[in-house]
């Protein structure tokens, strides 16, 4: 149960990109019928990507996933638009996709052009459910304000973030919006239309697509750089020769979830509520981490007191269970993580973070199995551990 | 990460030996603290110069679950002078290795150690181990 | 035969990475067994792939494909360096992928951090040929210069550089040096002791793996940021969840060309030499582009006057035959190819450039065909040309 | 690019109509330049104000070609006026639409036509046609 961490690829996704694979092997950019063939290949896969989020195919750049979309928004607004502007909003809990581009920014120091001031990053802060306050995205707005950047959901708590509210504030004050859709994307419905965003990122492996593909939307009009720079690929956005298989495979995955997404989403619901409230009955001094409600349906996150995350990780997979602490896209270290932080929880209790979640494929069963499982676990840790009595 | 840990170490975060406290220990080392994540207590008893019974009470990953476990168990039946010579590499050793990330586990494990010899000795003699100076966990 | 252009992947590579783009999904950087499990995956990968170039697994990292790889030489080395050493020197028929960021950097400005002048780019002359002398490197290089970047081997002309010779100096001079090996790699022998370069660049697609993948070597103890930032996989040198199958693919496609080296490179040549020749024989008024005898066996780009590149491209293609003009990585413009231009073509004969590139799977029935069909074609286009009688 | 180009385009590519030079034709246009890559000549006979032959040759792409091709059909049993007013999306639709990036080559067959009705005139009339300038070609 770590469906956030990443998704089995469909099958039908797979067999959708075998034969690109094999013998459709052309170069988009080629002349050949061969080449062309490719290149129609990729433009169906725009196509059913623009047809999940509501957009435009030419709207859609694919790149090689979440962090290179999130690279990309982020440098290609600023270099677009500065010296005159300068200034990042961004928040606390961001994917360090985000957050580390606007650290690498931050330490660049005066503006490249020598003009006055260097780049500047604000980083809102969130509340105990991990909420930014759009309020605090108005307040922050200055007219060196280049970009808005804030994420759709975020992957360890599943907080969803109120992202309509905040576009209605950017478009007012004619500043660029970035969300990070990873999380999202496949997930729960995203319609670019709707929520007023600019620019969008998501990763295909989130959705049931293979990884090292991805895409970002950018909304027709919006001016900004390139990213990875060389041939005319993507219409001169993103440089590479593209990857076909890849692009056919996020393709044939927004397609599908187009059509499975609001059984997705009562499915994960569903077995979310009962894992909650399985836990909650079955394991004392235990909480859900992150907003009650508006949160991911396949996110469930909660804080166990009195024991650390990895022990109970590994007693989980002893169990047979994948289950994940902290960010699982940035563990190896096992400081507690910026976003548990960030919502304010305690040091001894952020130790204690755990997010199992869902997908497609887990069962009723498996969820009872956890039920059954994790409580002795819990029970186990917590009799060796020092803190419990305090 | 299963991969990572030898199976010596998966065995003793399976099964982990002397879990728990002692009544009246005659000496007990308390180190690490909730910011860094890793906690451990340890409980001696010592008769005659000989350690004869060790417990310990453990928050933090597998490896210092892992380290914890087999500190205790190769300090039973020791004396003081030779569970004074049992390092964080013996301990690491002892169970087969250690990811690099994981080293400071083993030194948390030996400083509790010394931590309990410590307050055994302060309890006993009234001066504790002559230069002793828990490592700083706080990283 | 425009295997310069993208290659099949081998079966065996496809066969490979099969499994986990199915049921080993894991994430490698998640800690429990299953993520473990694709952990592995990838560092078998990052062996098969140093074996080939004769380096330490660790000096391997993983990227989308060339295109970044080289993005990230260029940028890593620059931003790390900088703002001492702000001056980079390269040459005139280097990839897009090299000269756009080149041409970003020197755009930039006066250096970020406001300190004297901006970045500055040597952009080397070549002869007519397309080789770069080393006596240019040594007398461009400054106190100032951090980098030079010339390629391996030209992917229009085919011209093998002298990097050894280059290497030479650029060591005498404390000076970086990278090259761009996505024609080289599993082409010609490549071994990066030998060689004596700091950074290289490479493509999967290039070398019969699949698109979307590529590396750079990058010599233990080279100085140089992040390109790609956010997670801390790849040792925290490349964000962004591990592409597995990809990675598994790269590994199993270096491998292959390990062993398949010799072979490669003798059948290529020889079919080159009897295109080459029969080309010669059978069609005036043609010459071979690029040089002689340091050329890539598989490389057979001629210049063919009176005629225009697109017209020979579209009457191949009609007889079922891939060929490229200029490069294939950025046609769309038909615009004569910088490569061409800087080899001193004249504008008439670089519109008639052509590039066949030969593969492992291509026959001395083929070339006989092409031999057959092109002599024909060029007669034809001759016919109609204005430029012919003059 | 047999995707981007239409049937048409591509018929007229592989057996374009009206290949070659006229012997002592009544006007010749000659328009583009080798460095832009696309060079048309256009040849034509008139007779009592209309044109009974065109012809021909041209270096450039597949656009290039069929465009001269289709642009000497059109006006082959044309009056000069009627000629006149064959334009280059007149080309371009009558050949199926062409892909954005080619239109210029539809242009400069226009301009081969205009600058052999131009010539023709000249030698007819002393005069040229009134405001004619051939499009830059070298972009
Ligand atoms: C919210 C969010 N953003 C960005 C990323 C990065 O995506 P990728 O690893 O595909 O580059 C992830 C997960 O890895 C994520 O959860
Ligand atoms: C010499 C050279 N460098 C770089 C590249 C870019 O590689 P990729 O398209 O895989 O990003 C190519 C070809 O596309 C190439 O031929």
């Amino acid at each position: 149960m770590d469906y956030a961490a990443t998704t089995p690829p469909h099958p039908d996704v797979v067999e959708a990109m075998l034969p690109y694979l094999k013998e459709k092997f052309g170069n988009p950019s080629s002349l050949h019928s061969f080449g062309q063939e490719a290149k129609a290949a990729v433009e169906e896969g725009r196509k059913q990507v623009a047809n999940l989020i509501n957009c435009q195919p030419e709207e859609i750049v694919f790149t090689s996933g979440g962090t290179e979309s999130n690279n990309f928004a982020i440098h290609g607004v600023i270099h677009k638009l500065k010296p005159n502007k300068n200034h990042i909003i961004t928040s606390k809990i961001e994917h360090h996709a985000i957050l580390e581009p606007c650290h690498f920014l931050e330490k660049e120091g005066p503006a490249p052009d020598g003009a006055g001031a260097g780049f500047k990053v604000t980083y809102l802060d969130v509340d105990e459910d991990g909420l930014v306050n759009p309020e605090d995205v108005r307040a922050a707005i200055t007219d060196k304000t280049a970009l808005v950047s804030i994420m759709h959901a975020n992957n360890e708590i599943g907080t969803i973030e109120p992202i309509k509210e905040i576009a209605k504030i950017t478009k007012e004050k004619g500043v660029y919006f970035h969300t990070d859709a990873v999380q999202t994307v496949g997930q729960i419905d995203v319609d670019v239309a709707d929520l007023g965003v600019d620019l969008l990122s998501a990763s295909a492996h989130k959705f049931y697509g293979p990884k090292g593909i991805g895409f970002i939307y950018i909304k027709k009009g919006t001016r900004m750089t390139q990213f990875l720079r060389g041939g005319s690929q993507e219409r001169n956005r993103r440089a590479s020769t593209e990857n076909v298989p890849g692009i056919v495979a996020i393709g044939k995955a927004a397609e599908i979830a187009k059509t499975e997404l609001s059984e997705r989403i009562k499915k994960t619901t569903e077995l979310r509520e009962m894992l909650f409230n399985g836990l909650l009955e079955k394991i004392p001094d235990i909480r859900i981490n992150g907003h009650r409600t508006k949160r991911l349906p396949k996110n469930a996150a909660i804080i166990v007191k009195y024991v650390e995350g990895e022990s109970m990780l590994l007693n989980l997979d002893l169990e047979g269970i994948a289950a994940s602490t902290g960010s699982a896209c940035s563990s190896g270290s096992l400081e507690a993580s910026h976003v548990i932080r960030a919502i304010g929880t305690s040091p001894e209790d952020s130790h204690g973070s755990i997010r199992f979640s869902l997908g497609r494929l887990n069962t009723k069963e498996e969820v009872k199995y956890v039920l059954e499982v994790f409580p002795k676990i819990v029970q186990k840790l917590r009799a060796m551990s020092p803190l419990r009595r305090k | 990460m299963p991969e990572a840990y030898s199976n010596k170490v998966m065995e003793h975060f399976k099964n982990p030996r002397n879990v728990g406290e002692l009544e009246n220990p005659d000496g007990t080392g308390h180190v690490g603290n909730p910011v860094c994540g890793d906690i451990m207590e340890m409980y001696i008893k010592v008769k005659d110069n000989v350690i004869t019974d060790a417990k310990f009470k453990t928050f933090g990953c597998g490896a210092a679950i892992a380290t914890s476990s087999m500190a205790t168990e190769l300090i039973k039946g020791k004396t003081i002078e030779e569970a004074l010579s049992v390092t964080n590499k013996a301990v690491a050793e002892a169970l087969g290795g250690l990811p690099p990330v994981k080293m400071h586990c083993s030194v948390l494990a030996e400083d509790a150690l010394k931590s309990a010899i410590d307050d055994y000795l302060k309890k006993t003699t009234g001066k504790g181990l002559p230069g002793f100076k828990p490592h700083d966990h706080t990283h």
